[in-house]
């Protein structure tokens, strides 16, 4: 059976790769022109409603589904087209040739991995995702976005290899070739379960998130905002629905990424930790598993893109136009950019539940879940870590950031693309706040949900006047320190990384030592009584142990492993 | 014409390597065109005999018209085909290049028509040598033949002057060892059957009592072929013969030669010796050592700051990696082991002549010195980028589907054996993301170091940098495949052999009394049960 | 990593027996194996039983070769030959590039050596009366191989030695005796093309390769293969000739570089790399 | 609180928030509800409560209790760049 390639005319993901693919191999002209094209062709077929068709080829034995459209795709994939065409307007200047086409394909990925109807084709697209995102923050053009691009990259290596390994032995245990909900916990379970994990940066596999996202460019890390966790939370709903598991770790998620943000002063690493703290919502929703908890994921999985992207947009803009990036380098510059200042609050207040705006809209449809499944402490944690939300991106960072004392840092004026996409995002989230019909009735789930009710509205309330009451009292015990927090990539950022290489010294050590008994073995005694007998050893260069005498070890060793072999079997 | 293409197979370049430098001595010009007709004309008969033993059925030849254990016998099957298609092709990307030296590189040929004819007529013995190994159905012309590659690889290798000689030379040294154990094994063998033909050994060893004598023949039979294939720890030959050779002979040597090697060992070990106690046990014994050289190649590459020299040690791992799947020897592990050796042959091809190109022509052969080349050389760049997708195992490129068939395989295998190699190959996978994408990063994500030949040469104009066209051709042609051979891994997967092979249909020998009395004497070839 | 010289003594010791240990117990192994197998010229070992009573039988009538070494190895094992040809060839080849031109390219001095003439009145006249001998003891020894212990390698290593001599003894002034490195090589490759070519004539014929019964010679298939044999023999004769001379050739260009340097006066170091 | 700028504007917030909240709590007592499922619900301005309490305890588990433990200095990380983006 050849492959059917009619798919590609209606997958969104393809237009954006093919256009990303274009952007990074030809003149630098054609970025601007392929992304608009790109973009407009994905957008337009995401506007046809996406055909719920299915697309399918063979290769090696496989019967894959390239495409799939259903409900929970068709979700994923319109958000996902939104906030690529919200990068691409934010990035238009800022974002060099190679950027875009990195972002684009990022993004098609992203889309062309919730599209996957089968695992191979899931996993290509996974893959591709962790490539394209890796060179989108190398192209953040620093020395520390290459080295925390190459730990990505190797946390994200692992990942796919569990992934792989975990597709793999679903398919030899028989398992389906379609992406579903995966039934009993075998070793497949867990190890797609871990694979999934890392990407939905689930402490302690999350460090790479808060370490790389900082590190991009703006405009990169608006993108990298949106996908990668997303993917992830959409590969929970799909796979893992109701896996009581995620309920834990959701939780914990949802507390670790507050209370690292209120340390933080790093402005993206803080909303680097309120992805953590906001995906950890999605995962517990997963892990609830009752309707309304899926439908909340997903609505929360929708929301949570659009403000996030809002929110980095913001913190970009906010280091493009004064070039700090620290809490502690800022304040007062509100007045400069007010128009940027109030799309940022537009941001915050999203995610922190504020009425009106779509955080309060889908986040409450996880609470109330936990709520109607009869877990009271679930329920009340993750209040709590509404609270901390609030806390820290609501009040903390435009404190700090905006407002505050102003410390008279200049600020540059920005492009005009800037605050355009920032309003269209913001204008979204306002929108979903105030409809929120237009987000449940995309959902797979049909979900009777109200979210404007008065006791609804009074306890939101409540709780954002209590913590702000709070705020208030504590603001300058609140005042971020120029410290670097902690967290588990201290592990291999110290002592993992003292072990590798003083066993990589130890290993130098060696090799002369490795080197001179070759050379014993090679020349005989003659040269070996002559240096003995003059008192020194040749020094020799680590370099060179490929070279002088291995062909010595090579015939010793095949005369040992023959020796051996004849010993064992002549015995035998 | 069909019965008689694989005499023409290993006779027309045998015929090539005389007539060629004869050519060079006696005219002007002439030779290298011959050359390139005849290298043509080696991967035609190649690829029509790959296409005839698609049905299934093996092309059997008589040498001189003597049949059976009297003659020597040469038979084409799926998988002598397959590998001889590999050669052939792989030769002829590497036949238009300059053979004389890495240093000479883009500044184009320095050496006479004359010596470029010798050079010309060594390349030609090369890949005769190589096919005769592929081709023959005899344990002693294996050996002549093993020994014309390995004489003309020397050659070729040291053409490259200064430590290529010296490379050379170690090569041989081991070599010669491993030619020389080989020798004592089949000599070992003969004496126990009387008997060199590779279908009527099994027979007088099923009446031979198994013995220390048998297995010391199988053992040596085993560590020879393990030497010439680069299996670890007896690679030491292996990573200063890819660096320092020139850049067309690393290429093609680093592509096939090793691997024909390996093809070796499976025909003997695996069809030939199998139901010999000892050879399960020998290849029990190389499924440990193939997961030795996985780790220890992906972990020296690592350590390595030139990129030749990285890939010479990535060699050795992917031998590893096609050792344990010979070794674990069911058809998945084989059918893996040949998708294998085809995408890394054009995976590492490609990687290689961009490196040679690179290095030799332009002086840039540490990892580093790579830096911005994206901007500079971007059709390299990206050839570069697939054929390391492919090493690494990233889809969508050929290597993506080896290392799932692999993985399949040693899963399947069961057993501590099969859980160690699945781990293994896990694990190079992740060691040569590490390594590789340490080049792909500096290729694409950095700017040239400042006062680098990279950053001085200028963008676009007819000064910008380029490579020789053949090499262009070359490193494009086999990056494109590389895609095609994961974008179409069905149809590959498809056309490889399903291992055992099918026992040969009106061969020209009257090897039906061979077959009859082999069902009832040996094991079935290819059931292998893992310890 | 300087140690100290006692230190330096055991450390180095220990590989030294390590590879002594790995050896000797290949060659135990070894021994262990030989001692398992069929004795030596046993008339009931397979060596002896299977292949070999067929060759004993039946070689003369089949392939007209009287001396049944000869016909096993030019006839029934031709390819065998061809190939071996080829390695001689093959490391003719080799020595031509390595030595000649890697050397000349890098503009290598070669190692001192055959730096001085041999020439003296005694082996002079010694090689005037030896030579003729010795080109026609090879021509024997090449015909003869159909009878009796000989053939093609052996009597082309003899007539190229015998070329050899006269440009050893005589040295380069003399008058020139024997061919160069490139006509030596166009030897060598026509005797390879020669091997060849008549194996594609018996393919041209309708026969295998290196199928010699088919050739048109007239005559029986016996004498066929037998005349066609002698052919094998000769082309073998020539190639091997030729690479003998190639080899001694090549070195001999090295040693007329060096004379050359001599003779300029010019001081360059043996050794030193261009 | 002089040393920031704009204190004007928080003390409008305080003042504007205190009389919303006034207004919030009537109205809730006013009107009986039973929108969670915990056993809290039953005290009387638990939520407002609830967000002071929280946003207190997290405070003081983060910059309290893990902030000294967790926090190095920066230096290391960014010296040559001086926080500069």
């Amino acid at each position: 059976m050849t492959p059917s390639w009619e798919f590609l005319i209606y997958h969104p993901g393809a237009y954006l790769i093919a256009g990303g693919l274009w952007a990074g191999l030809f003149p630098s002209y054609a970025w601007a022109t392929s992304g608009v094209f790109s973009f407009g062709a994905a957008a337009v077929f995401v506007l046809r409603r996406l055909p719920n068709l299915d697309f399918t080829a063979s290769v090696a034995d496989f019967h894959l589904i390239w495409y799939r459209g259903d409900a929970l795709s068709v979700l994923f994939t319109v958000v996902f087209t939104v906030v690529a065409g919200l990068g691409l307007i934010y990035g238009w200047y800022r974002m060099r040739r190679g950027e875009a086409a990195a972002a684009m394909i990022y993004a098609g990925c992203a889309i062309a991995t919730v599209l996957a109807g089968d695992w191979v084709t899931f996993f290509v697209f996974w893959e591709g995702m962790a490539i394209a995102s890796t060179a989108l923050i190398w192209l953040g053009g620093t020395e520390q976005s290459r080295r925390a691009g190459m730990r990505y990259l190797l946390f994200h290596a692992v990942g796919g290899a569990l992934l792989f390994v975990g597709i793999l032995l679903h398919l030899a245990g028989g398992g389906p070739i379609e992406v579903a909900a995966l039934t009993g916990t075998g070793p497949p379970f867990w190890l797609i379960l871990t694979a999934v994990a890392v990407n939905a940066a689930i402490p302690p596999l999350h460090a790479w998130l808060t370490d790389a996202y900082p590190e991009a460019s703006t405009a990169g890390s608006v993108f990298l905002s949106a996908f990668t966790t997303k993917t992830a939370v959409y590969a929970l709903l799909r796979i893992f629905p109701g896996a009581e598991v995620l309920v834990p770790l959701g939780i914990v998620m949802t507390l670790y990424g507050v209370v690292f943000a209120i340390l933080e002063n790093d402005v993206r690493r803080l909303l680097g930790y309120h992805i953590v703290s906001q995906v950890g919502y999605m995962v517990t929703g997963v892990g609830l598993g009752t309707p309304l908890a899926l439908a909340g994921a997903a609505a929360h999985a929708y929301s949570h893109i659009l403000y996030k992207a809002l929110l980095f947009m913001g913190a970009g803009a906010l280091i493009e136009a004064t070039g700090f990036r620290r809490l502690s380098d800022l304040g007062g510059v509100w007045r400069r950019m007010r128009f940027m200042t109030a799309m940022y609050l537009v941001g915050a207040v999203s995610i922190s539940g504020w009425p009106l705006f779509n955080g309060f809209v889908s986040k409450s449809l996880i609470v109330s879940a936990a709520a109607e499944a009869h877990a009271p402490w679930t329920e009340l944690l993750l209040t709590l870590a509404a609270v901390g939300t609030f806390l820290s991106v609501g009040l903390k960072l435009p404190w700090f950031a905006f407002f505050g004392a102003d410390r008279g840092v200049a600020v540059r004026k920005l492009p005009s693309n800037i605050p355009i996409a920032m309003g269209i995002a913001g204008f979204l989230c306002f929108a979903y706040g105030v409809l929120p019909f237009m987000l449940y009735r995309m959902l797979p789930w049909e979900i009777d949900y109200r979210p404007f009710t008065f006791d609804h509205l009074s306890s939101s309330l409540q709780l954002l006047v209590g913590t702000g009451f709070l705020f208030f009292l504590v603001v300058r015990k609140l005042t971020p320190a120029e410290k670097r927090t902690l967290d588990v990539d201290w592990l291999w950022r110290g002592p993992l990384r003292g072990a590798v290489s003083d066993a990589g010294r130890a290993l130098r050590g060696l090799a002369p030592a490795a080197q001179e008994a070759r050379r014993w073995v090679v020349t005989g005694i003659d040269a070996g009584l002559r240096r003995a007998a003059a008192g020194r050893a040749a020094p020799v260069a680590p370099a060179a142990l490929n070279f002088r005498d291995s062909i010595g070890w090579t015939i010793f060793f095949a005369a040992a492993a023959a020796a051996i072999l004849l010993v064992i079997l002549d015995r035998a | 014409m069909r019965e008689s293409l694989p005499g023409l197979l290993v006779a027309v370049p045998l015929a090539g390597a005389a007539l060629v430098p004869l050519i060079g001595a006696l005219f002007r010009r002439g030779a290298r065109e011959t050359a390139l007709v005849l290298h043509a004309g080696v991967f035609a008969i190649a690829l029509a005999l790959f296409a005839l033993v698609q049905d299934g059925a093996p092309i059997a030849y008589a040498m001189g018209g003597w049949p059976g254990p009297w003659g020597i016998e040469l038979r084409l099957d799926g998988l002598s085909a397959l590998m001889a298609l590999l050669t052939a092709g792989m030769a002829c990307f590497a036949a238009p290049l300059d053979l004389s030296g890495r240093r000479s590189g883009a500044a184009g040929g320095r050496t006479s028509p004359f010596g470029d004819s010798l050079l010309r007529g060594v390349l030609l013995l090369l890949l005769a040598g190589l096919l005769g190994i592929v081709a023959t159905r005899d344990l002693f012309n294996l050996f002549v033949f093993m020994e014309i590659s390995s004489l003309a690889a020397y050659t070729l290798i040291a053409a490259g002057g200064g430590k290529a000689t010296i490379a050379a030379f170690r090569y041989l040294l081991a070599g010669t060892a491993a030619g020389s154990l080989y020798l004592f094994g089949v000599g070992f063998l003969y004496a126990l059957t009387g008997t060199l033909n590779m279908d009527d050994l099994p027979v007088q060893l099923a009446a031979a009592a198994p013995g220390a004598a048998l297995a010391t023949g199988v053992t040596l039979i085993a560590i020879g072929l393990s030497i010439k294939a680069a299996l670890f720890p007896l690679h030491g030959w292996l990573p200063d013969v890819y660096v320092f050779a020139p850049t067309a002979t690393t290429g093609f040597i680093a592509a096939v030669m090793a691997k024909v090697s390996a093809y070796a060992l499976l025909r003997l070990l695996g069809e030939t010796l199998f139901g010999v106690e000892a050879g399960a046990f020998v290849l029990d014994v190389l499924l440990w050592l193939g997961i030795g050289g996985v780790l220890v190649g992906g972990a020296l590459a690592i350590a390595q700051t030139d990129v030749a020299r990285m890939l010479a040690w990535s060699s050795i791992s992917a031998m590893g990696t096609i050792l344990i799947a010979v070794a674990v020897g069911s058809e998945l592990a084989v059918t893996a082991a040949l998708f294998h050796v085809v995408a890394h042959a054009l995976a590492k091809g490609c990687f290689f002549f961009a490196a040679g190109a690179l290095a030799g022509g332009l002086g840039l052969s540490r990892v580093q010195s790579w830096a911005g080349l994206a901007s500079r050389l971007p059709g390299t760049a990206v050839a570069v980028t697939v054929a390391a997708f492919s090493l690494i195992g990233l889809p969508p490129v050929a290597g993506f589907f080896s290392k799932y068939l692999l993985l399949a395989a040693t899963w399947n295998a069961g057993g501590a054996a099969g859980a160690a190699a699945f781990a293994a190959l896990i694990a190079s996978s992740l060691l040569a993301a590490v390594y590789l994408f340490r080049v792909l990063e500096a290729v694409w994500f950095r700017s040239p170091a400042q006062g680098s030949l990279l950053a001085e040469a200028p963008r676009t104009g007819p000064e910008r940098l380029r490579l020789p066209r053949p090499l262009v051709f070359a490193v494009g042609a086999l990056a494109a495949l590389t895609l095609a051979g994961g974008l179409f891994a069905a149809a590959v997967e498809r056309r490889l052999p399903r291992w055992p092979l099918p026992e040969p249909v009106g061969a020209a020998s009257d090897l039906s009394r061979l077959d009859s009395a082999r069902q009832e004497g040996a094991g079935t070839p290819g059931r292998r049960v893992l310890r | 990593m300087s140690p100290a010289p006692g230190k330096t003594r055991l450390r180095h010791g220990v590989p030294r027996i390590l590879g002594a240990l790995a050896f000797a117990a290949l060659l135990g192994g070894l021994v262990a194996g030989i001692r398992d197998l069929p004795r030596l010229g046993d008339p009931a070992s397979p060596a002896a039983t299977h292949v070999s009573p067929r060759f004993i039988e039946a070689a003369a009538r089949e392939t007209g070769a009287a001396n049944m070494v000869t016909a096993v190895l030019a006839d029934y094992r031709g390819y065998d030959t061809l190939g071996e040809t080829a390695v001689i060839f093959a490391a003719g080849l080799g020595c031509l590039i390595i030595l000649a031109l890697a050397a000349a390219d890098r503009r290598e001095t070669p190692p001192p050596g055959l730096t001085h003439r041999f020439g003296s009145p005694i082996l002079d006249v010694s090689a005037r009366v030896l030579t003729p001998w010795i080109l026609m003891f090879a021509l024997y020894v090449l015909i003869h191989g159909h009878v009796s212990p000989g053939g093609g390698f052996q009597g082309g290593v003899l007539f190229g030695s015998g070329l050899v001599v006269v440009r050893l003894v005589r040295g380069r002034r003399g008058p020139a005796f024997g061919p160069g490195p490139r006509a030596a090589l166009v030897l060598a490759c026509a005797g390879v093309l020669a091997f060849l070519g008549i194996g594609f004539l018996a393919m041209a014929f309708g026969g295998e390769f290196l199928d010699y019964g088919t050739l048109p010679l007239g005559g029986d298939e016996a004498h066929v293969r037998e005349l066609a044999t002698l052919g094998v023999e000769a082309a073998v004769f020539a190639a091997v000739a030729g690479t003998v001379c190639v080899l001694f050739a090549t070195i001999s260009a090295g040693v007329r570089e060096t004379e050359a340097a001599r003779s300029a006066g010019s001081a360059s170091p043996p050794g030193s790399d261009g | 609180m002089n040393r920031h700028a704009s204190s004007w504007w928080i003390r409008g917030v305080f003042v504007t928030g205190l009389i919303f909240v006034a207004l919030l709590e009537a109205a809730a007592f006013l009107i009986a509800h039973e929108h969670h499922g915990g056993f809290w619900n039953a005290i009387p301005m638990w939520d407002l409560v609830f967000g002071f309490g929280g946003a207190a305890v997290l405070y003081l588990a983060a910059k309290r209790a893990l902030g000294p433990l967790l926090s190095r200095p920066e230096a290391p990380m960014r010296r040559s760049r001086g926080g500069r983006a």
